[in-house]
């Protein structure tokens, strides 16, 4: 065990956690034992995956237990550990642009504000045709008894807006769309 | 003495309230929304009748129903938990029309501090300062003149509000009459009332509250204050008891004006008296909470006083069994309350199904819980899913063990507060008590340090290759054949195996 | 100040000392048998290490192993827990001597009360009257003279033994000497010292103990006793604090009793002196526990105290931080311990896989507990898998309390005594505080009701019959198609589905 | 709902719990409701079975929560209510006969005593050859820190008997074979 490779074999895992690549090296040692290194240039830790029941487990690297929580997707898996979350793929795949989901909210030019959860439409504070500046709040969605405001991206006028007070969202909706005045830069 | 107490509510008070039934010998009946089918305060309960659909206002709002249900089952009351109808004045006058006991105050108590504004004159009536502020608004175009006496910042709140709910708050006079009609408009919405009134926005003060009990013998006392300055958009999230600023002879001047309001108002059963207490040690009359508090445990961990045990016996016609000088709080509690809202993500309503969950026990320590594994948490009803309650001898060990119960407590599926309120928990200023209702606007919560941060994302791309790698069953294996695999290892290598890392 | 703590224990006790290192901000070291991997003593703790194959002697109680794994982790002290080593002067010895702080008392005290005989004639020399009997038995030949002379019933015990263990009753004369070899052969075989001594077997009398704690600058109180007559085959089950018959002068003596006791023994750390009470209120010193004990949580209950945490400040080398005036003991606190035993079998301990556990909680409820979904309870250690310990304002309360707890408790997979703990709980004889330690030899525990058995009979069967006919998605249906369903019924019905019973 | 039939089809269950058979009818009725009846003679039921999560359900009877924990196994079921458990089967099984474990207690006119759980031999308190009454305690088993006693079944004369102090034991595993000085009969 004091020698490095001691004729064990390695693994080489090439993986993404939330999108960050991770080039990582496993070895099975002939007493049973496994380490892993999770780059070239880090030290090699003892570990062991222990299953407790469905989804729940502990990791333990060099003697530090952790306990975690696994989920399997089709294509990835998420580790739960405490209150943070990591989704996890294996292989060689590429990051995904990171971008895409932000702008997938211009659509035919018009800035599309969606709701970002179930609820009700408590609130409508802007009227059709209206100009808007960018971070106004426009919308109030009420969603387990509180309040949350959806604001304009960008500057601009209103071109569609919810209708109905106490209609009911479905997460990701349109709420909103807007007419940007000037071209559309990536707010904050 | 009642036999059989229907709550008409859901999730960790219900439960709590199911317990206390049980601990007095009492039946339970439990009702429950379609969502609610599952919910630990159902199975825990005695008896259990769907109320209607997932909607609080076809359930658990849904009076003519509920009545009929505590007929039906043959309940001699109902306990309305926090919530829901616990503070509508109607809901408790039809119950007693049906013959049912209300498990809280009178009905024309709850109606006189429901009305904000009556309660300020109430307290003022007995001599106890109210925040400064104006009568009811007859029309909005007194208001900017009656603004400037006060003085800005101002708030506007509803007079059938409270709770922290329907409250607007204004800088300068030129946002004023727009903030009017749009506060107008939601409280009519809200309350099915408009009317408004102006209080000064004090600021630098702390919540402080009071605690108090009554019989229908006339017995009224203290239990002592709480502070509930840690709040999130006038929600108290986390509570104390006592205050670190609240001395002998401060608690004596606000336990006996808490006193003298309830006794003004014919108070019976648990109720809290609120006040805001400024920097120089005024205290001013805020509302009166005509219910029991989601905050109760800590106060129920330093008297050793059960409030709901003691609800359910005034209501059933006893006398209080004790007196404020039989009361000897030991020690210091702090609650937590442990929402479905992601503080990642601006604080947004986590909803969807928890997979695994697990509670924080040990010394000192006592949740309120309506998770289960399995559960969903849908949007229908507010976010809290928990409350941990943490008693120490002091302040400090009070703080360390709901440090040490927030790190046990697990929620994996939604999102929750917990790793905010370990923050909030290690900030200097809260260490040190020093709390005001602003202490959240003041302080910028930072994120997890970076190195806890590194360990977890480490651990968790490990824990990942180790399942890809998953068919080696020398990778991942059951503990028994890990056993046999070892206790050979270990015999082999006489003294066993031995990290290289120590 | 300790640092960092390895805890050679495991199960619940491992866990409540791991929780109070983290309320004390202290590292804690798990150590595991390979059968223990998944336990969550290990889990909660910051650092594990794997100390040997399942058997005990290969593991917990291999202290070239453990000082090994404590100067590898860079411990400072070792926590026993109790059992194993706990008192183990060997162990004690050899923690000071690699430099590691033995949270216990010195070795030296260990050793003086690890021999009963020594220790009985200990309290003899501080006054303390000790249960009627001979000296350590230097040939059988005197031992029928001594046994006449102290009377039958006598118990022969093991000088080396303690903690109900070892111990052998003769009823008649004419049995004396088989017992005694027998009994020299078990105690040399489990002590490895087969020395014996004859003490009177007191019937009807109580099991009283005080708890005392003391420091390492000679301050010594005691926290009070705790009634402990409730017993199976020696082994405590149920334990409770205040006892029914100690009242102010009583408990003050015993006190008194169990300090002189302590402080000839030089004696620190927590540790418990007990007595037998006889029907007329005499008290006879029957040995030192040197340790600290299963039912501590009571005396913790009533008195705000943390027994394990102020073991470890003193460890540290602390003073006591209250003295025996700071503490008021409020209300009364009952312990249950929950074995995997099968009351319904003779009480064979039952080794399986815990599917599915859940634990009490609510006001007034602790729990210590090692159970988790997936536990493998092995015949390898004894069987306690949990206490719980009610508190309540009185007797009354606490006993309440405890039964709606036990009645929460749910362990699948493996037999527990809880059924027989509640019945217990509902003799009349326990409700009157009736107690001796021959309590449940002269109970007939009787089984559940009928009319209960039948209303779990009738459960079991419907819950089988809708799960045969399971294929049908409306007898058995998840909550979300069944809300929908139900939510279209309602409409339909107008007010919803009523059963025809109610 | 207010008649007994209401034009909903009835199943008939035959079902054996513990080895009691019960001839139940299970009844769904139009608006989804479903009702039991668990012999002919007896009121119907309203019933419900609601899954929470894998293995624990809840019944409701009447508005009554039973909170449960169901296992499959091959041929039955295995319902756990609190500390109660239940092995029941479907159908139209005939009772087993019970008194058959028992008797294979006796092998060619031996009494075998088995070890009743796992553990390790305490304490050997006859000998080989030697005359044991009926009720008398022959070894003592040490299993988690408790001593279970094994006593004679019959009494007689000791065959054969487990070698060594602290051996281990498998459950099920002879301990100690007795020839009967009596023809043997089912002890109590």
């Amino acid at each position: 065990m004091e020698t490095e490779s001691d004729g064990a074999m390695a693994q080489k895992h090439l993986i993404e956690i939330d999108g960050v690549p991770i080039n990582a090296e496993l070895e099975v040692q002939q007493d049973g034992d496994s380490r892993v290194r999770l780059a070239p240039d880090m030290d090699w830790q003892t570990v062991e995956l222990l299953h407790i029941r469905a989804g729940l487990h502990v990791v333990m690297v060099d003697n530090v237990p952790i306990e975690l929580y696994i989920e399997r997707n089709a294509s990835s898996i998420e580790v739960t550990i405490g209150s943070r979350k990591y989704q996890i793929r294996s292989g060689l795949t590429r990051l995904t642009d990171r971008g895409s989901t932000k702008s997938s909210n211009m659509v035919d030019g018009l800035a599309i504000v969606r709701a970002s959860m179930t609820g009700a439409v408590l609130e409508i504070r802007v009227g059709l045709g209206e100009q808007v500046e960018a971070g106004e709040v426009l919308v109030v969605v009420e969603s387990m008894k509180m309040n949350n405001e959806l604001r304009a991206p960008v500057a601009g006028v209103v071109k569609r807006i919810v209708e109905g007070l106490d209609s009911q969202l479905e997460e990701g909706e349109e709420v909103v769309a807007i007419l940007p005045t000037e071209t559309p830069q990536e707010s904050s | 003495m009642l036999k059989k107490v229907l709550i008409a509510n859901r999730g960790e008070i219900a439960l709590r309230i199911v317990r206390a039934l049980h601990d007095l010998g009492m039946e339970s009946v439990a009702i429950y929304s379609e969502a609610d089918s599952l919910s630990r305060h159902v199975r825990y309960a005695d008896e259990a009748y769907c109320v209607g659909p997932a909607e609080a206002s076809e359930s658990y709002l849904n009076v003519a129903r509920i009545l009929e249900i505590a007929a039906a089952s043959g309940a001699d009351a109902i306990h309305p938990g926090y919530g829901f109808l616990a503070e509508n004045a109607d809901f408790a006058e039809a119950c007693e029309e049906a013959g049912l006991t209300f498990i809280g105050p009178s009905p024309s108590s709850i109606r006189l501090l429901g009305n904000k504004n009556a309660a300020r004159s109430l307290a003022e009536s007995v001599g106890v300062p109210v925040v400064p502020g104006s009568g009811p608004l007859e029309s909005f175009d007194a208001a900017p003149k009656l603004a400037l006496e006060i003085g800005y910042p101002i708030a506007i709140k509803a007079t059938a509000g409270g709770g922290g709910r329907g409250i607007r708050f204004v800088d300068r006079e030129e946002d004023l009459s727009r903030a009017l009609s749009l506060a107008a408009r939601e409280a009519k919405n809200a309350f099915g009332d408009g009317t408004l009134y102006l209080e000064a926005q004090m600021e630098d003060v702390r919540h402080i509250e009071v605690q108090i009990i009554g019989d229908n013998f006339g017995n009224v006392i203290p239990l002592g204050e709480r502070e509930c300055s840690i709040q999130r958009r006038h929600q108290k999230i986390i509570e104390e008891t006592p205050s670190m600023v609240v001395g002998p002879r401060l608690r004596r001047t606000l336990n006996r004006a808490a006193v003298r309001v309830a006794r003004a108002a014919g108070y019976r059963s648990a109720g809290t008296v609120e006040f805001l207490l400024d920097e120089e040690g005024r205290y001013y009359f805020l509302e009166v909470n005509a219910r029991l508090q989601v905050e109760h445990p800590v106060t129920e961990m330093t008297t050793g006083v059960d409030l709901v045990r003691d609800q359910l016996l005034i209501g059933g016609g006893s006398p209080l069994s004790y007196d404020e000088g039989d009361l000897s709080p030991r020690g210091w509690a702090i609650e937590c309350r442990i929402v479905a809202e992601d503080p990642a993500n601006n604080f947004l309503p986590s909803v969807g199904r928890v997979v695994f969950s697990r509670e924080p026990a040990g010394p000192g320590v006592r949740v309120e819980s309506c998770l289960h594994d399995g559960l969903e948490v849908t949007p229908y009803y507010d976010s809290l899913l928990a409350k941990v309650t943490a008693w120490g001898a002091d302040r400090e060990d009070a703080r360390a063990r709901m440090i040490r119960a927030l790190h046990e407590f697990q929620v994996v599926g939604v999102a929750t507060n917990i790793p905010y309120l370990l923050e909030i928990l290690e900030l200097r200023d809260f260490i040190d008590g020093q709390l005001d209702t602003g202490f959240l606007d003041k302080h910028k919560i930072v994120g997890e340090t970076e190195e806890q941060e590194q360990i977890y994302r480490d651990a968790a791309a490990i824990a990942a290759i180790l399942t890809f790698a998953g068919g080696n069953s020398s990778v991942t294996s059951s503990p028994r054949e890990k056993e046999s695999r070892r206790a050979s290892a270990w015999r082999q290598k006489a003294m066993g195996r031995w990290p290289k890392s120590i």
